[in-house]
Order: C-alpha cells, then structure tokens, then sequence
C-alpha cells in the first residue's frame, strides 16, 4: 500500500510545483509592461464602483449544509456499500436484513432531504431582499 | 530511519507549521486557508498508520466539505464598512503560556507511560472491506445514531441559517 | 498491478533499467503520464471541440494551422504563452496565484487512478475510486478563492455560483459512484473493471444501474461546468466568472483543467459503467501480453473519446440553463433519483443474491459463462 | 531509538495539534477562528484513535471511532457556523466581544 501511496506523494508534489513552473516558463518569454490603466479591474470597461467584497445572503450557504450532511452520509455509506456485495452473495439468510439496515440508514437522513424539499430550500430565491441596514 | 520515519517528520511539518500559522495569523482568511495545509499534513499522518479509507475521508470531508464551509461563513460575515479582516489586537502570551504548561504536562505523560504497544512492521492491509463489515456488524448502533445526529444537525442548521 | 510496479519488473533483467529504484519508475510514470499524454490529450480535445462546434454550426472549424487545423491547439498554447500576465492591482496577490495551483492540482490528480489497461493505471490503490471523489472535490475550494482573490464582483459571485454549482452536484456523482460501487463490491478501479466482464457490463447490470449511469453523466457534467450548466461562465451575466481578471498562462491553466476534468468523468465512466477495457461480447484475455495491453488501451480510449464527443455535442447544441433551474434540476431530480438507484440496486442485490440482469439470463439460457 | 516512530511520537504530534487548537479558541476573537480552532482539536482526536488503532489494537475499533469523529465534526461546523451567521445577520459582527448581552 506504501508504494502505491509513495506515486501519489510524488504526483501531487509535481502537480504542486507544475502550475509554478508553467507560469515561469511564461515569465520569461511575455512581455511585462503594467500599466496603472491596465491594472484596474475589469468591469465591462466602466470604471469600477465601490469595492468588491460585496455581501450576498445565505442561500450559497444552506447549499453548503445540505452538501456537507449528505456527503458524511455517503462516506459512511461506502465501507457499508464494498462489503455489500459480499453479503448478498454468500450470507443467504441475512441479504434482507442487511438491506433494511442500509435502507434505515438511508430513510432517515431522506426525512431532511424532505423537509429541506418541502420549506423549499431548494429554490434559489430569484427577488435578493434589500440587506436590513442595522 | 526508515523511509516511513522521515515521511512521518515531513508530514508532522505540514501539519503543526499550517496549523501554527492557521492560530496566530492577524487575517482570518489567511487562517482558513492554512488548514488547508494541516487538513493534508493529517491525511498524510492516516496513511503512514496504514489507515486508507480514513485518510481519503479527512480530504473529502475536511478540504472539500468544512474549508469550504467556514471560507463561505468568512466571506458572508465580512462587515459591511470595509475592514479588511484585520481583527486581531488580542494579546496572545496567556492562551499561549497556558498552551505551553499543558503542553509539558501531556509530553510528560506521554513519555512516562508504559504503553503497551506492538510494533508490526509488514506492510498494512487495505481496511476498506474490514471497515464496512464492522460497521454493519459490531457498530451497527452507532451507524444507525449517526444518521439520527445528521438528521438533526441537518435540521437544526436549515431552520437556523434560513434568510427569512 | 500499478504502471510502475510492471515496467519495473519487465525491465528487471536490462542491464542499465535494472537497478533504477521503483519510485524513480513512478517518476518517469508521472511525467510521461502528464506531458505525454495530459497536456496533449487536453490540447487535442480543445483542436476536437473547435471542430466539432464548426460541423454543428455548419462552418469550417481551424483548419489553418498544419493539416485540417491539427496544430491549432499548439498555436494557442504557445499564443497564451506569451501573452502577458497581469495581476490587477486590486487583487490579493497570493491568494490570486494560489488559486490555479489548487484547480490544477485537483484536476491533474485525478489522472493518477484512471486504469487504460491491464497493469497501466498510474497507482493502483485499494481505495481507486473514493480517491478521485476526494481529489476532485478541492476544485470548488480554488474557485471560491479564484473569485475572490480577482476583487472583481462578477468573478467573486461567478466564483461563488461555480462553486454552489461544484458542491452541490458533488452529491449526485457521490451517489451513482456508490450505486455502481454496490455492484462491484470493490473501490480498487481494475478490480472494478475485472468483476464485469465482457458479457455483463455494470450499466445492464439492472435498471437502477442504467438510471444511475444517465444521471452520473448528467451530474458530473455540471460538475465540470461544461455546458449547458456553465453558470459561472455566462458570457452574458458573468463576463466570464471566476477567470474574468486571470489572462495568459494562468488563463490555460483554467481551460486545460476544464478539458482535463472532461476526460475523468468519461473516463470514470467507461470503468464503472461501461466495462472499461471490454469489447461487448468479444473476449481478448487469451492473447499475450505485449498485444492484450495495447488493444485494451485502444477499447478504452474509444470508449471515452465517444463519451467524450456527446459531451461536446450536448455543448454546442443545448441552451443554458438558469441558475435557478440548474439548483433545482441537482437538488429536485438528480438527487432524488440518485437515491431511488441507490435503494433500488441495493434492493434488487438482496433480492438475486447480487446477479445482474445478464447473469440471470445466462443461467436460464444455460450458457452459465 | 529516538527516531524509530513507534506510538509515542504520534501521541507528541497530536498533543502538539491539541495545544495549539486550544491556543487558537482562547486567543480567537473572530467566531469563525474559534471553529477553526475546534477542527484542530478534531484533527488531534482523530490522530490520537488511528494511532491507538495501529500499535495498541490491532483491530479496526480507532478508525471507526475516526470516521464518527468526521460525524460529529461536521454537524458541529454546519450548526456552530449556522448560529455565527444567524448573529451575523442580527448584529453584523462575529467578534464574540460584541455578542455578550444575552439579547441579540
């Protein structure tokens, strides 16, 4: 399993110091002449209003929560779903039992994605409220 | 020093410098992205104790799933009036001779202790199968609890962050 | 057995090869691996793309740049080259240059599991697929960062919809994986290709397999932000999202790694769904080494390269969709019925004992194969 | 031999890890780098069970006990940063000076 590990060490260290090597090789060859007119963020040419770090609501961030939830729920899922099989095949008497386990597991965390499904998470909400200026 | 003692000190590197930087650093964006670091150095740790699985779930989990969480907790939360992450004047010397004291305290059990450990050298198995088949037999309580817990977090987090 | 584990022993008895250390092997491995056949591969698919989209629209396509316009891909490269890079003023420098490292990296190392043959596939790990599930899911954490790095309010909420887009498709892919995964019973990528066979692929395994199989394409189209879920990339909206303010070479690096994630999802797809390295009904394992691998890379090429050609195909002829239908259509349709597979499959396991529709009718025919 | 790794030096590593975690939650004024702090803490645990896992007992029981810790883990983050942003909305501060009176 080391060795196998090791390769993967190795590519992500070259994948690491690729993109820098890339850009170097870039440095060298391309023109470097900044200008401040250049420099400026592009905004379809206008100039640009009011700084960047705008805020925005929370909808990204319930997209994140029921990403996180359900992934744990599919990486505990994954041990359960390689031996699977095994169990299907040589256990005869406990391939049910074995599913219901999984189904239970599965079923309850389907009781959040309901109710997520029916307090309409889900719908990225088109009309952006005006931010309550405290 | 075999080769697994020196990746163990290359992989302790990239956990404790990213973690280091990750607490004392002023901007706290800088800080998230220094767990980055630490998040590897620790899947790093998991795969020289022969712990595959484990080590794959520490990336998926930690580096795409809760980095991506508190980068987006750390851009909603930038306050309006411009200012630009710099939050910390605190002093940092008590936490950090606190730290230090228990530090000393801990180093000293560990090293006191007789553990009694067994040092195997063969090579270590894959765990992915051994792993599914304890879940399904020995924990199989816990794995039905934990997802009674997610649902709950799952809930409780929706109801809380919904912009009303 | 990993690629280099099998050039190691095949070249055991050289004189000079012999005494090299394998992970000098793997090296070799990893750079031929990137420069022979990743950088080509993603520049070969853009020259593809070109072509294809010329041939919908009923136009040329390149065709300037050496015969039929083959060379095109290497006259941008070297354009994007020396182009100039600048980096706005405004933006957070190292956040702006660690952004593309982290892209690329969750790209490219997604190659390191993808098994074209027998004994060619980079590292032959016992956890193949979960690996590329987590690599990939790091892509989202450079986007956020590409986007906010640039100080630019169309790429920060570009990057910010890519990054929505990334996670929450993210669950779908998770699902129908572990749906084929039941199947197979392993996570090792040969292992999964060698318990089909080539008479019972995954995808006719069941019904549930078939819908799984649709709905990971799908789902890891809109991963990949291909079109017609390329949200952040909405010319219109977005000017160009998250790589509004990148330009040269940190530009190609993007668009290789677009290309680039293009070819993990065909190729995830042909081994988990499509049998891999099988022709449908003809079986090559008798003939020897030196000439099964080279056939079964081709069988494996093919595959992916068509899967490939559908992925463009979709792109230059599908509208886009609206930010809201695309959330709608991952939380609303794929996940459920990534889940209705998942329960489905597992259900029809427990009720054959883990026989597939072709196991089940090879039995009643007799053949027993 | 000081620097064959056996259980000890993880145990080091992960008393390291620990410390500095509790450093980051009690000198963090910033909410979200008080949960940072915590997913150190985390982090040490799990080193602490794979270890254990390896050298002690040679069956699996530390790293199931990992993979409850990414559980536990994660439905921390998603309700503590949930609360955050809910008092974010509310005061647009996350310093936790700021959050101390016990109406919001």
């Amino acid at each position: 399993m080391y060795t196998q590990f090791a390769t993967i060490l190795i590519f992500l260290i070259i994948g690491v110091c690729m993109v820098p090597l890339i850009l170097l090789v870039g440095k060298l060859l391309r023109p470097h002449n900044p200008d401040p007119k250049k420099l400026t963020t592009y905004e379809c040419g206008e100039e640009s209003v009011g700084s960047s770090w705008v805020q925005f609501n929370l909808r990204f961030y319930v997209i994140a929560i029921l990403f996180l939830i359900f992934d744990v729920e599919v990486i505990l899922m994954f041990p359960v779903g390689v031996t699977f099989r095994q169990w299907m095949t040589s256990q005869a008497g406990k391939g049910l039992l074995v599913f219901a386990e999984v189904a239970l597991f599965i079923g309850i965390l389907l009781i959040g994605f309901a109710y997520a499904w029916v307090k309409g998470d889900f719908e990225w909400i088109k009309t952006i409220r005006p931010q309550k200026k405290s | 020093m075999t080769a697994q003692d020196v990746f163990f000190y290359i992989f302790a590197l990239i956990t404790l410098v990213p973690a280091f930087v990750c607490v004392f650093h002023p901007n706290i964006l800088y800080a998230g992205l220094s767990l980055f670091g630490s998040f590897f150095g620790v899947a790093g740790i998991y795969v020289l104790l022969g712990a595959d699985f484990i080590a794959a779930t520490q990336v998926l989990i930690y580096v795409g799933g809760i980095l991506v969480l508190i980068l987006f907790a750390v851009m909603l939360s930038k306050n309006i009036y411009g200012a630009k992450f710099q939050d910390e004047k605190k002093k940092k010397i008590l936490p950090g001779l606190l730290g230090l004291i228990l530090l000393g305290f801990l180093v000293k059990f560990i090293l006191t202790t007789p553990w009694n450990m067994t040092l195997t050298d063969e090579a270590p198995l894959p765990t992915v199968s051994r792993l599914g088949d304890l879940l399904l037999t020995d924990y199989l309580l816990p794995f039905e609890l934990a997802s009674i817990l997610l649902l709950a977090a799952l809930i409780g987090a929706i109801i809380l962050a919904r912009s009303k | 057995m990993s690629l280099p584990e099998f050039l190691k022993d095949l070249f055991e008895s050289w004189p000079l090869l012999g005494s090299i250390p394998l992970w000098l092997y793997s090296l070799a491995c990893i750079l031929g691996l990137l420069f022979l056949f990743l950088f080509p591969f993603a520049g070969i698919a853009v020259y593809l793309e070109r072509k294809i989209a010329g041939d919908i629209q009923a136009r040329i396509g390149p065709n300037v740049v050496g015969p039929y316009g083959i060379l095109q891909w290497i006259a941008d490269a070297l354009k994007l080259l020396l182009k100039e890079d600048i980096i706005p003023a405004a933006a957070d420098k190292k956040l702006f240059i660690l952004s593309p490292m982290l892209i690329f990296l969750g790209g490219a190392a997604a190659y390191a599991v993808i098994p074209f043959a027998e004994n060619v596939i980079l590292a032959n790990l016992n956890i193949g697929i979960f690996y590329l599930i987590a690599v990939t899911s790091m892509v989202a954490l450079g986007l956020i960062l590409g986007g906010w790095a640039s100080n630019n309010k169309w790429s920060l909420l570009g990057g910010m919809r890519a990054a929505a887009q990334i996670v929450s498709f993210e669950i779908p892919v998770a699902l129908c994986i572990l749906t084929a995964v039941l199947v197979t019973g392993t996570l090792d990528m040969t292992q999964i290709i060698k318990n089909q066979s080539p008479y019972s692929w995954n995808i006719f395994h069941n019904p549930f397999m078939f819908i799984a199989a649709c709905v990971y394409y799908i789902a890891a189209l809109a991963e990949a932000n291909r079109t017609p879920f390329d949200i952040p990339e909405a010319d219109s909206e977005l000017v160009s999202g998250y790589n509004t303010e990148y330009s040269g070479m940190r530009f190609a690096i993007f668009f290789l790694i677009e290309y680039a994630e293009c070819f993990v999802i065909c190729a995830v797809a042909t081994t988990l769904f499509l049998g891999g390295w099988y022709l449908p009904f003809i079986d090559i394992s008798g003939l020897a080494l030196g000439l099964r691998i080279p056939i079964e890379a081709m069988v494996f090429m093919t595959k992916a390269v068509c899967l490939l050609f559908v992925m463009m195909w979709i792109r230059w002829t599908l509208p886009r969709y609206r930010v809201d239908q695309l959330m709608k259509l991952c939380w609303e349709v794929l996940v459920p019925f990534s889940f209705a597979c998942l329960l489905g499959t597992a259900f029809w396991m427990a009720l054959f004992k883990g026989k597939g529709i072709p196991e089940l009718i090879y039995s009643l025919l007799g053949w027993g194969s | 031999m000081m620097f064959a790794v056996d259980l000890r030096h993880y145990l080091v590593l992960s008393a390291i890890l620990f410390v500095l975690g509790i450093i980051g939650i009690l000198s963090r004024k910033n909410s979200v780098g008080i949960l940072m702090g915590i997913e150190l803490v985390m982090n040490s645990a799990g080193i602490n069970f794979v270890a254990f896992s390896k050298y002690v007992a040679a069956d699996l029981s530390g790293q199931i006990f990992a993979l409850f810790i990414f559980v536990i883990a994660a439905s921390e983050v998603v309700i503590a940063l949930a609360i955050i942003l809910r008092i974010y909305q509310n005061k647009t501060t996350v310093d936790i000076e700021d959050i101390k009176d016990l109406k919001c």
